[in-house]
């Protein structure tokens, strides 16, 4: 795998996941977290954990991500922090 | 200084991990929004995943499955060509048990908002302290 | 059949789960049946286990069939038989109480609550087997989800933020295990706790031994409500229903402290935990503070559950110091609390579960002439403070001479101060409670007051289940030579001091 | 609560990052890790229990006996979303609103009175629910096409990455977007919370159930080569067989946990209209 690629997702996990717990308005933190769920799947299935990354992408950035989506619908999207 | 450049560029996934789960912790103990907690609550596991799938790595390994399956039992299988399987498996479990957590902490969120119209834990403490 | 008792106590309250899950939809009155056929076959294969531990020492049990490192097996020593009798047997007793308290607090969710209480009862006796480091946090977080659901369907109002609290400050303290799990896993290559044991002496110098020990230490002290960790515990045990509070109270913490032991006796060893870390002195002064700040604590409060929740949180304090002294008595006295202790908080939950369903409240205002009202609750409440006050012949007093003999083998006297200072303060606080009941007149929510209170005791069914507990306390009081002796002697490994 | 919190994270990760400088590099085949227990994985997967996908042949077998218990965990998670939220008496709206679907219009119906049972009309709880038949439609021709994806997930879990846990979540996936593109009633009256609470308790039923068999003949729990006589196959071809069993039942409690959990906290347990 080229490093400039491994480099670059790192990168980006790193960025979103500030992100997801910065940004002010909870439906935006929930579709956040889904790419930062995505950013980890595509790390691990460079690493090699092809089962983990299967199971991230369609647990982490799949069913939790509509689970947050569902309870933010459920409750308000405002936040001050 | 060039020990220090070395042992950083051959150990860059564990500081990653670290950092993830220091900005997960901090999320967590910080934040003032429950769903905020919870965000926090499922990068700080998501950093552990990410460790323990560090341990299981291995260069020059490939992928945990037997190459061309049933034919194959007079090739010779060996340990240091296939990635770790363990941590996978050990990772998988935790992937799970982090759904599970989620979806109660939810439950509990969705249960308090019905009560308080609010999900500051601030403006939660402060209805409790009116009564 | 007697070979397969360690499986068999995990595996048949968990099989029942899903047949009570199930029963819950079709017929809610099968529900409590079953899991009291599921938890007394589970307490009944308990006891066994302990019998046969008593006569031919550790037991083995493969599961799967594989050997392990590789797959995952259970070692059954004294200290395992012991706390999985206590923990089977308080369940049982705890789940024949409640079941009016039940009924009158969830009239249409009984099926789901029973599931969830014997997946709790499950995790917990999990815990207390497994000889695998990793299945241990499974087992943790199948207990603690079930616990959270549990106590946060309690008083509407602070129950769930309380339970949500406790979520976030359960997940840390599990997600730390998990590190230490995982650090120790990198340096050993292996999952097992006698193997990790057998790798280890090689290895104290590594940083990341001495890390794994420390992250997974704080994981536990979170889940055990140790004192600056405790924050979670009071409003979480306080506002829950009243079954949920009896049954988690008792059993969460103590099995919290036998994972300590567990991993300070055989994972890490005691050479390692006490001579090369020298930490011990700090974590005894810790234990001392949380003694001293739980007492204290619980003189501040103006109701009977928040009064007990935080002197629970001494009593962990006890248990942790008792098993920081480093010395035979001091673990002697750790491990006899974990049993005694167990037993005392399963009486006061129980009482309060009594008041609660008869009086609806447990303020202290609630609880104006409840001797005349209640007579043998109360009778009950007594047996139970004394207890915990630590007056002989009751348990408490002898668990406590064991930490106290301990403080002082180990130069300790600060650890022994704080004791008989939380011992003290435990006299004022119960003999306060003692008094509003006795003395001033019952007042019921209308604020009539009558000085003749019509005698309204708990149905049978919950008073007969907490005198058996209440004559457990004296038995064990009577009885503590003999657990010392043939059990607890043999949980400390020999050549430790 | 913000400096605690920084001074708590950067305390932990100074404890890591001390910790870290005693670990083998990032990456080599001979560390501790890779060296002790996992060899006979990679090796004698073949050999004990014919499966190729040594995570597979890990998770449901050598370590079988935690996966029972992560398919309990997700169980408990079920049952415990059920318990908080769902409410059981809910009181009738005096009035009712219905949507004609082919022309959007939203009829009220006053209560006590019917309308005439017809596919035309679906009942609504807010008027301003947005509705959109293209998003209904390819939704709905979707989902068989992950429906089936996901049983070969499953179904192909010892050749390939995959298995019961990641089928178990397509399968839930699929029902959960027909209740997202049309609605939580549609998707419950297809598949209702009865069924789902007993698939639920039935999937991890299996999983516990083929280990207690295993006992019932005579070996440990979960030793799944005692059911060879049963299956008419050798020990090795037994284990094989018996993590196809289990990773079935797995599946079937992950779906219908999946959906259970959505159902409620998407509605908070009234089971109107979700989404």
């Amino acid at each position: 795998m080229p490093w400039q690629l491994d480099l670059a997702i790192l990168t980006l996990v790193v960025i979103v996941g500030i992100g997801a717990i910065t940004v002010k308005d909870l439906l935006g933190a929930a579709i956040m977290f889904g790419a930062y769920s995505f950013m980890m799947c595509l790390l691990w299935s460079i690493m090699g954990a092809v089962d983990v990354a299967f199971t991230e992408a369609s647990v982490g950035a799949g069913v939790s991500t509509v689970f947050f989506v569902a309870a933010v619908f459920r409750t308000t999207r405002r936040t001050k922090d | 200084m060039g020990d220090l450049v070395q042992v950083v560029i051959a150990k860059y996934n564990y500081w990653i991990y670290i950092t993830l789960m220091m900005i997960g912790l901090y999320a967590m103990i910080a934040k003032n929004n429950l769903i905020k907690k919870i965000v926090g609550m499922n990068i700080f596991q998501t950093a552990i995943i990410l460790f323990y799938i560090s341990i299981g790595m291995k260069k020059g390994g490939t992928l945990p499955i037997v190459e061309h399956g049933h034919g194959a039992h007079h090739h010779a299988v060996h340990a240091a060509d296939y990635i770790n399987p363990l941590p996978h498996v050990l990772m998988l479990t935790a992937i799970v048990v982090s759904v599970a957590t989620l979806g109660v902490a939810l439950a509990l969120g969705v249960k308090v908002y019905n009560r308080y119209n609010t999900l500051e834990e601030d403006e939660i403490l402060a209805q409790i302290r009116k009564k | 059949m007697s070979q397969d008792y360690p499986a068999l106590l995990v595996i048949v309250p968990l099989l029942s789960a899903f047949i009570i899950s199930a029963a819950g939809w079709v017929n809610k009155r099968l529900c409590f049946p079953l899991s009291v056929a599921a938890l007394s076959v589970s307490a009944y294969s308990c006891i066994g286990l302990l019998l046969r531990v008593l006569n031919e020492g550790v037991v083995h049990y493969r599961l799967g069939g594989w050997p392990p490192p590789w797959g995952i097996a259970y070692y059954v020593d004294y200290l395992n038989g012991l706390v999985l009798c206590v923990v089977s047997v308080a369940a049982l007793i705890n789940l024949i109480a409640t079941k009016k308290s039940i009924e009158q607090e969830f009239p249409e969710k009984t099926g789901p609550f029973y599931t969830l209480y014997v997946l709790f009862v499950t995790g917990m006796l999990g815990i207390t087997v497994t000889g695998d480091a990793f299945n241990l946090y499974v087992l943790l977080e199948i207990g603690s989800i079930t616990g959270y659901a549990l106590l946060a369907m309690g008083d509407e109002d602070r129950a769930p933020l309380a339970s949500l609290n406790y979520l976030y400050m359960g997940t840390i303290g599990a997600c730390f295990y998990l590190l230490g799990v995982g650090y120790l896993y990198i340096v050993t290559g292996s999952l097992n706790m006698v193997d990790i044991a057998h790798i280890l002496p090689g290895l104290y110098q590594s940083k990341a031994v001495t890390a794994a020990f420390i992250i997974c230490m704080v994981g536990v002290w979170i889940k055990m409500a140790f004192f600056p960790l405790h924050a979670w515990l009071p409003n979480a045990y306080t506002f829950a229903p009243s079954a949920a509070s009896s049954l988690i109270a008792p059993l969460m913490t103590k099995v919290m402290i036998y994972v300590m032991i567990r991993l300070i006796l055989t994972v890490f060893t005691p050479a390692f935990a006490f001579t090369t870390l020298a930490v011990s002195h700090y974590i005894v002064w810790l234990a001392c503070i949380a003694i001293v700040m739980g007492a204290i604590l619980a003189l501040a409060q103006h109701d009977l559950k928040k009064m007990l929740t935080y002197i629970i949180v001494a009593e962990v304090g006890y248990m942790v110091g008792g098993a920081w002294l480093g010395n035979r008595a001091g673990m002697t006295g750790a491990v006899l609390h974990i049993v005694n202790d167990a037993l005392m908080t399963l009486c006061a939950f129980l009482v309060v579960c009594n008041i609660v369903y008869k009086v609806r409240g447990y303020a202290f205002a609630d609880l104006k002439g409840l001797f005349a009202k209640m007579p043998f609750t109360m009778g009950a409440f007594v047996i139970g403070a004394l207890s915990i006050i630590g007056v002989p012949p009751t348990c408490g007093f002898f668990s406590k001479w064991y930490l106290i003999l301990g403080a002082i083998q180990a130069h300790h006297y600060d650890f022994m101060v704080a004791l008989l200072f939380s011992s003290l303060i435990n006299v004022v606080l119960f003999f306060r409670v003692f008094e509003i009941g006795f003395y001033e007149p019952f007042s019921d929510h209308e604020g009539h007051e009558h000085h003749s209170a019509v005698m309204a005791e708990a149905p049978l069914s919950m008073l007969i289940p907490l005198y058996i507990v209440t004559a457990g306390l004296i038995l064990a009081g009577l009885y503590t030579g003999d657990i010392v002796n043939h059990i607890i002697r043999f949980v400390i490994p020999e050549g430790f001091i | 609560m913000k400096i605690t919190g920084l001074i708590i994270a950067v305390l932990a990760g100074a404890l890591l990052m001390y910790a870290t400088v005693d670990f083998p590099p990032f990456g080599d085949p001979y560390s501790p890790a890779s060296m002790h227990v996992s060899p006979r994985y990679i090796e004698k997967t073949m050999e004990e229990t014919d499966v190729p996908n040594m995570v597979t042949s890990v998770l449901a077998d050598y370590r079988g006996y935690d996966t029972m218990y992560e398919t309990t965990v997700i169980f408990s998670a079920g049952v415990a979303c059920f318990f908080l939220l769902r409410i059981f008496r809910r009181k009738e709206p005096g009035e009712r609103l219905y949507r004609h679907v082919l022309t959007g219009v939203t009829i009220h119906v006053k209560k006590g009175a019917k309308l005439p049972p017809s596919d035309d009309f679906e009942r609504i709880d807010t008027a301003w629910i947005p509705h959109d038949l293209i998003i209904e439609t390819g939704c709905r021709l979707l989902i068989p096409f992950i429906q089936l994806f996901a049983l070969y997930v499953i179904a192909h879990g010892h050749h390939s990455p995959g298995g019961g846990f990641q089928g178990g979540v397509m399968l839930g996936a699929s029902v959960i977007l027909l209740a997202i593109s049309q609605d939580l009633r549609t998707a419950v009256r297809r598949f209702s919370e009865k069924v789902d609470a007993l698939l639920c308790a039935m999937g991890v039923f299996i999983y516990a159930g083929t280990g207690a068999l295993c006992l019932l003949l005579g070996a440990n729990f979960l030793d799944y080569s005692a059911l060879a006589p049963l299956l008419h196959t050798d020990p090795v071809m037994a284990r094989s067989h018996g993590i196809f069993i289990v990773e079935i039942g797995v599946g079937i409690a992950v779906m219908a946990t999946m959906i259970w959990i959505y159902c409620n906290v998407s509605s908070k347990g009234e089971y109107e209209e979700g989404l």
